[in-house]
């Protein structure tokens, strides 16, 4: 990894930067007090999944038609998309009620089951 | 419908109420008591043959003689005449297309000390076209209708002093730090 | 330095692009500054898509995620941020034990990335003469017919002929019952009840108590 | 362009990178361009409209100098950040619609193979990232920090995503008749006479021309549906708090994005470079002739697509100065109410048609009317499609190109 | 409750938002002048509209104190400076009426002309600065061109354009310029196919019916209740002229001219003409027929103009003076209303014999007309509002005195 500019970038590479996209995500998701910080957490988190299942599934890092994921891996990246599109629909409706009742949207606070 | 039915119609419902009438001035008029206001206007409004339904507007004028020699004159001509207000109501009937004008007479101040303003019983609830007239009269004449829902100030701003349609007002000689005089 | 590679040049790029807003999401405490960075790093994450060679999916993350699923979320925290700039701190204490936990999973992780070797180095490029990516196939394969599977030698992996035709419209589905249902439960309550005017409807909030 | 500079044995490096700036130069010139003529355009058609002249002493007579007069003015202008603003933000946001619209010019094709980028999910591409400009806006009114500016961001943001839907049912149709997304494929399809052009395909595909003209005029925030900038209600909507350079850099913004959406509709539905006469192919100007006459054939589908471009943002402009504003909620309703509906109906009867008669309109009539013609209409457009032959041919025995397989030409 | 006024309770808030006092005005574009109004609004419903006034308060009343009649003249230009004639010929006829004066055969037929010029200029501005706040800018430079034909021919007749200070107590300042005549005939004939424009830009517009029909509707009796005269009243389906039922004093002033009341009486408009039919979503009362009641009253006035045009060459004799500048006034008091193209505008003159009135009292109608707005912005969308207040059609200067 020494002369970076021109050694070819290889699958790995990319594995790297979905390794960094998640961690981040965790990191986010544990640390942020506002829900919608943690929402941002899961969002990082499925598109580190996400670079991984595409660079596994690309027709020019795996060369051809070996055995590599092929067209799976970029069919799984569209259906995660499209699901995660939806959770985080569902998920902002769950804070915009907590925010209606409690008035704020601090993790923390959210302790009662009720309402 | 004239002004002499009218006169005749309301005389007999609202006799104690009736003070002067002017049928020979060039707009008939009818005076009142303050007191009868809300109920000869409701009278007016919902009674048939009248329905008198259209306020026009609310006047304020102020009769009084500032300099001796004209007070005087006025007295020696009309003994009873001393300073005073009057409120003058222009109403119309869109129904029979026949006109009124209702006068009050009010002393100039409450019991006659200066300060507090006199007082005449609402009409918006009767006619809600009063509602800003009466605001407009309590700001620039001074008088305090008793009953308006929100009697403010409409066109002075809110913290003015004094009434400026009066004849014995003079202008405040700064305003918020704007010389006005 | 002979022929600089361009699609390492590009690459470096949308991957330093990408990482550094996703650590500018988790390092910033303003909620829409977080907001901002992720939309730049999911943009640079499309930007990797395209790099990789999968135009459709980089094309389909920019329009449904960045274009739809941001949106939805920079609305979201319109919504609910009381001050224009509200920044809501974490205890120092959670600061030091995450950081630590987190280095530890990167550090397995990158491990694992560049352990193995056929990852490292890629194949002989398939000659340039090969076709320009269509998303034709990819296309199909969603619609059931398993294209690039047509000659493959072994017939185990033939098997997977059927394509995702099942899993797309189970998925649409889902797309619109999980949506109706958002709309549904965003709804503000108190819908007929009368509401005087003068009061704000309502008990008004408790103003500024939840926050530090 | 890279493999002629590769040939006079440039370094690769260079020659690549010498390549793509001189591209993206055009480009911002053709944004810019685009920008300044339809400023020009727009002050001196409102100016017949309202019975009056329009700059005219500003260089020569036309006052064809106006534009560059407004940007120096602007530039000079004081560049004020209200205290309350959140300085980054407020700074970014304008350069985001601005990037979002040039961004978008990479895969508009001017003239058959004349584009930037041929990206095989064009059009895909082109609705995902016009998508993106709406972020721009919404930090522009948050980030100015008053309550007016906000109000406008939340109506255009509201207004621009909710117009997205109908305007990706309606594009969806012309790559339904010509089976890819791929803008240069599509704008061949049409070539030949006037009545190739998809938008006299069918009955379905004229209507949903003109649902995508509402729809374009909806989402760049222009005359009847321009709620963001309503001067009578929000003064001036997110724009408020910005002047000088950032607001001509939101300008920058809004004007090629008209010169887009026209150019868009001119590709997918009004035959692009494809002229109502074919004077290219009448005049054999094909590049099967000679590179250089296939050069001038293009040259001429260039101007053909600008004036089509330019004449889409006349009718906009026409608009604007002649419709009052629509509320919000009625621009909502027509949107939800009536453009969607509309351009499933369309999408739904652009796919029976395509099943029931395969053509269009006037390929069946042509072979009712006479067979024998057919052939040679054929073949005028399959010689006439030039450029690099579609993949489909080229493409290895064993992969057969499945667009054959479903859809027959 | 009217139709289109939404109960704020009824409707159903998709996302809570705050209540918010937004301010519009004074210095805002869609208000006329200086006019400034405090919305209550949740979200887009504005469930509370407070209108603020007194920034263009001048004291006209109390200076009416200090001079006499005819010096006095030129601060009535300056209430409604829109249609200064009509303002003119109320205070002018009130005097008239306390001295009990006639004026020639002439001087009338002059005054008509000027009065109901003075409305079609009026009511050109309405319009524009109606289609302005709605968002189209074309009617505003169409109507203004016209404006401008008929300010041409005030200067022509008076030197002034807009403070006109022409029809004085006793008469009218100077005869008319010889060739007048024929430019405002000119003026008439060239002014007759821009109607029709304007009715296709603005009133069967699509848009422009969708963003006023059925909006900020008046019921008649609030309207009376209100004082609201005028085009106003006239939308809310009432017949109330005071050219045909004003004051006997001022009614003289148009017999023998034949003219209508412009009011949907019966479902019907007097003058049935080619002009747009009534749309489908607009009900009476609503800002569409106050808009469309001005653009009829605009072509009732056209004739009346030519009626007295004919009837002024008609006449013999001279135009009359002006009374001297410091005439004796007759004890009394006396109260006029005139039909102003806002509505109605009363002046009350009353005087204790000396040259100087001891007090004068002016009753605008744009003062009623504002004070129904808040009732008619109750429920209303934002956007609503400028619609609703553009279609009062107020004048600030006539507000405030």
């Amino acid at each position: 990894m020494m002369n970076l500019l021109t050694q070819p970038v290889g699958l790995s590479h990319y594995l790297a930067v979905s390794a960094v996209l998640f961690v981040c995500g965790f990191l986010c998701m544990a640390t942020k007090r506002n829900i919608l910080g943690v929402l941002m957490g899961i969002e990082l988190v499925l598109n580190g999944a996400n670079l991984n299942f595409v660079a596994f599934g690309s027709r020019l890092l795996r060369g051809g038609t070996s055995d590599g994921l092929g067209l799976d891996g970029q069919a799984i990246a569209l259906f995660v998309i499209i699901l995660a599109a939806a959770e985080a629909a569902g998920a902002l409706a769950i804070a915009l009620n907590f925010y209606h009742t409690h008035a704020t949207v601090d993790v923390d606070r959210a302790e009662e089951l009720k309402g | 419908m004239n002004i002499q039915e009218i006169h005749s119609r309301l005389a007999r419902a609202f006799q104690p109420w009736l003070a002067a009438t002017g049928f020979e001035a060039i707009d008939p008029w009818i005076e009142v008591r303050p007191e009868g206001l809300p109920e000869i206007g409701r009278y007016l409004r919902d009674s048939q043959d009248l329905w008198f339904d259209m306020l026009h507007c609310i006047t304020g004028v102020d009769d009084i003689e500032l300099d001796a020699k004209k007070s005087a004159a006025k007295k020696a001509e009309q003994p009873d005449w001393e300073p005073h207000l009057e409120l003058i109501y222009h109403l119309s009937s869109t129904r029979h297309r026949h006109r009124l004008v209702l006068r009050t007479r009010l002393p100039r101040w409450h019991e006659d000390t200066p300060g507090r303003l006199p007082e005449v019983p609402t009409v918006s609830d009767i006619w809600s076209a009063a509602k800003w007239h009466e605001r407009e009269v309590f700001d620039l004449m001074g008088v305090c209708f008793v009953g308006h829902p929100d009697l403010r100030r409409i066109l002075c701003p809110e913290d003015w002093v004094g009434h400026p349609l009066r004849k014995d007002y003079e202008m405040p000689r700064e305003y918020h730090g704007i010389p006005a005089r | 330095m002979d022929a600089v590679n361009w699609h390492t040049i590009f690459f470096w790029l949308f991957a330093m692009l990408a990482c550094g807003f996703a650590v500018g999401v988790v390092v910033t405490n303003n909620i829409v500054r977080m907001a901002c960075c992720l939309v730049a790093s999911l943009g640079a994450v499309a930007g990797l898509f395209f790099l990789a060679g999968t135009e459709f999916v980089g094309a389909v993350q920019l329009m449904v995620y960045v274009g739809g699923t941001m949106v939805l979320l920079v609305f979201g925290v319109m919504l609910t941020a009381r001050g224009p700039f509200v920044s809501m701190q974490t205890g120092g204490g959670q600061w030091i034990l995450a950081t630590i936990i987190g280095g530890a999973l990167l550090a397995v992780l990158l491990q694992a990335a560049f352990s193995v070797p056929q990852w490292m180095a890629p194949k002989p490029l398939v000659p340039q003469a090969a076709p320009a990516p269509t998303a034709a196939t990819l296309g199909l394969a969603l619609m059931g017919v398993r294209v690039d599977k047509l000659e493959r030698p072994d017939p185990v992996l033939r098997k997977g002929m059927s394509g995702y035709l099942l899993a797309f419209e189970i998925i649409s589905v889902h797309l619109v019952v999980v949506l109706v249902g958002a709309a549904y439960l965003a709804r503000a309550k108190r819908a007929l009840g009368p509401r005087p005017i003068g009061l704000g409807g309502r008990s008004a909030p408790p103003l500024g108590a939840a926050q530090k | 362009m890279a493999e002629f500079l590769l040939s006079i044995s440039a370094p690769a490096w260079l020659a690549y990178s010498v390549a793509a700036l001189i591209q993206c130069a055009l480009l911002l010139a053709v944004a810019l361009g685009s920008a300044a003529i339809s400023i020009w355009l727009e002050r001196k058609v409102s100016a017949r409209i309202q019975d009056r002249l329009g700059p005219t002493r500003v260089g020569g007579r036309f006052g064809w100098l106006q534009p560059p007069a407004d940007g120096l003015k602007l530039l000079c202008k004081e560049d004020i950040i209200p205290a309350a603003a959140d300085g980054p933000l407020f700074r970014l946001a304008p350069y985001i619609s601005f990037c979002t619209a040039f961004c978008v010019f990479l895969a508009l094709p001017f003239a058959n193979n004349w584009v930037a980028l041929r990206l095989n999910v064009g059009v895909f591409f082109i609705l995902a990232v016009s998508g993106l400009e709406v972020f721009g806006v919404i930090l522009g009114g948050y980030a100015s920090g008053s309550k007016w500016s906000l109000y406008g961001a939340m109506r255009e943001a509201a207004q621009v995503v909710s117009y997205e839907v109908p305007m990706a049912l309606c594009v969806v149709v012309p790559v339904l008749i010509v089976g890819s997304m791929d803008l240069v494929e599509i704008g061949n399809h049409q070539a030949g006479w006037f009545w190739h052009w998809h938008v006299f395909h069918d009955p379905f595909t004229f209507a949903t021309f003109w649902i995508y003209m509402t729809c374009a005029v909806a989402s760049t925030n222009r005359a009847p549906f321009d709620l963001a900038e309503a001067e009578s209600e929000l003064v001036a909507g997110f724009l408020t708090e910005y002047s000088g350079f950032r607001w001509v850099v939101f300008f920058m913004a809004e004007y090629p994005a008209m010169f887009l959406v026209s150019g868009l509709a001119s590709v997918l539905f009004l035959g692009g470079w494809n002229g109502p006469i074919p004077i290219a192919s009448l005049l054999h100007l094909t590049p099967a002739v000679h590179p250089l006459a296939g050069w001038i054939g293009n040259l001429l589908g260039m101007c053909n697509f600008i004036a089509k471009g330019v004449l889409g943002i006349t009718c906009m402009i026409w608009l604007r100065w002649t419709l009052p504003r629509l509320r919000i909620d009625q621009v909502m309703t027509t949107c939800l109410k009536y453009c969607v509906p509309l351009a499933s109906a369309m999408l739904a009867g652009v796919m029976l048609w395509m099943y029931l008669l395969p053509g269009g309109v006037w390929t069946q009539a042509e072979q009712l009317w006479s067979p024998s013609t057919v052939n040679a209409a054929t073949a005028v457009r399959r010689e006439q499609a030039p450029g690099p032959p579609r993949p489909a041919e080229k493409q290895a025995h064993h992969e057969p190109e499945p667009m054959d397989v479903v859809w027959t030409r | 409750m009217p139709i289109n006024q939404v109960q704020p309770e009824a409707v159903e808030f998709d996302v809570h938002t705050d209540e918010m006092l937004i301010n519009m005005g004074p210095q805002h574009p869609s208000t006329h002048g200086v006019l400034r109004l405090v919305l209550r609004t949740d979200g887009e419903v504005v469930t509370e509209v407070t209108p603020h006034i007194g920034y263009l308060h001048r004291c006209a009343e109390k200076i009416g104190e200090h001079l006499s009649p005819r010096q006095f003249l030129p601060y009535t230009d300056r209430l409604d400076y829109l249609s200064a004639m009509n303002m003119n010929l109320g205070w002018s006829l009130t005097v008239e009426k306390l001295l009990g004066l006639k004026v020639s055969e002439k001087t009338r037929h002059l005054r008509v002309i000027m009065a109901e010029l003075g409305r079609i200029a009026s009511h050109l501005v309405a319009a524009g600065c109606y289609g302005l706040d709605l968002g189209s800018f074309t009617p505003f430079t169409w109507t203004f061109r016209d404006r401008e034909k008929i300010l041409n021919l005030f200067e022509a007749a008076c030197g002034a354009r807009l403070t006109c200070s022409y029809i004085t107590v006793g008469g009218v300042t100077a005869d008319l310029p010889p060739g007048w005549l024929s430019q405002c005939e000119q003026f008439l004939t060239e002014f007759a196919p821009v109607v029709d424009e304007l009715h296709a830009v603005l009133t069967s517009n699509a848009v422009f019916v969708r963003r006023t029909a059925g909006v900020g509707v008046l019921p008649a009796a609030t309207a009376i209740d209100y004082g609201c005269t005028g085009p106003v009243l006239r939308g809310c389906g009432v017949a109330w002229d005071l050219r045909r039922d004003g004051d006997p004093f001022y009614t003289e002033m148009y017999d023998g001219y034949q003219f209508e009341v412009i009011a949907q009486t019966e479902g019907r408009y007097p003058q049935d003409h080619p002009y747009p039919p009534v749309p489908a979503a607009a009900c009476l009362g609503d800002s569409w027929h106050r808009f469309y009641v001005r653009m009829l009253e605009v072509v009732e006035s056209m004739e009346l103009v030519r009626q007295a045009m004919a009837k002024y060459a008609a006449a013999a004799g001279e135009v009359d003076k002006p009374i001297p500048l410091k005439k004796k006034l007759p004890q009394g008091e006396v109260y006029l209303e005139t039909e102003a193209p806002k509505g109605q505008m009363g002046f009350m003159v009353k005087s204790d014999g000396s040259p100087i009135p001891s007090r004068v009292r002016i009753r605008s109608s744009s003062f009623c007309n504002l004070s129904v707005a808040s009732e008619l912005c109750r429920g209303v969308l934002v956007a609503d509002v400028p619609a609703i207040i553009g279609s009062l059609d107020l004048v600030l200067g006539e507000i405030d005195r």
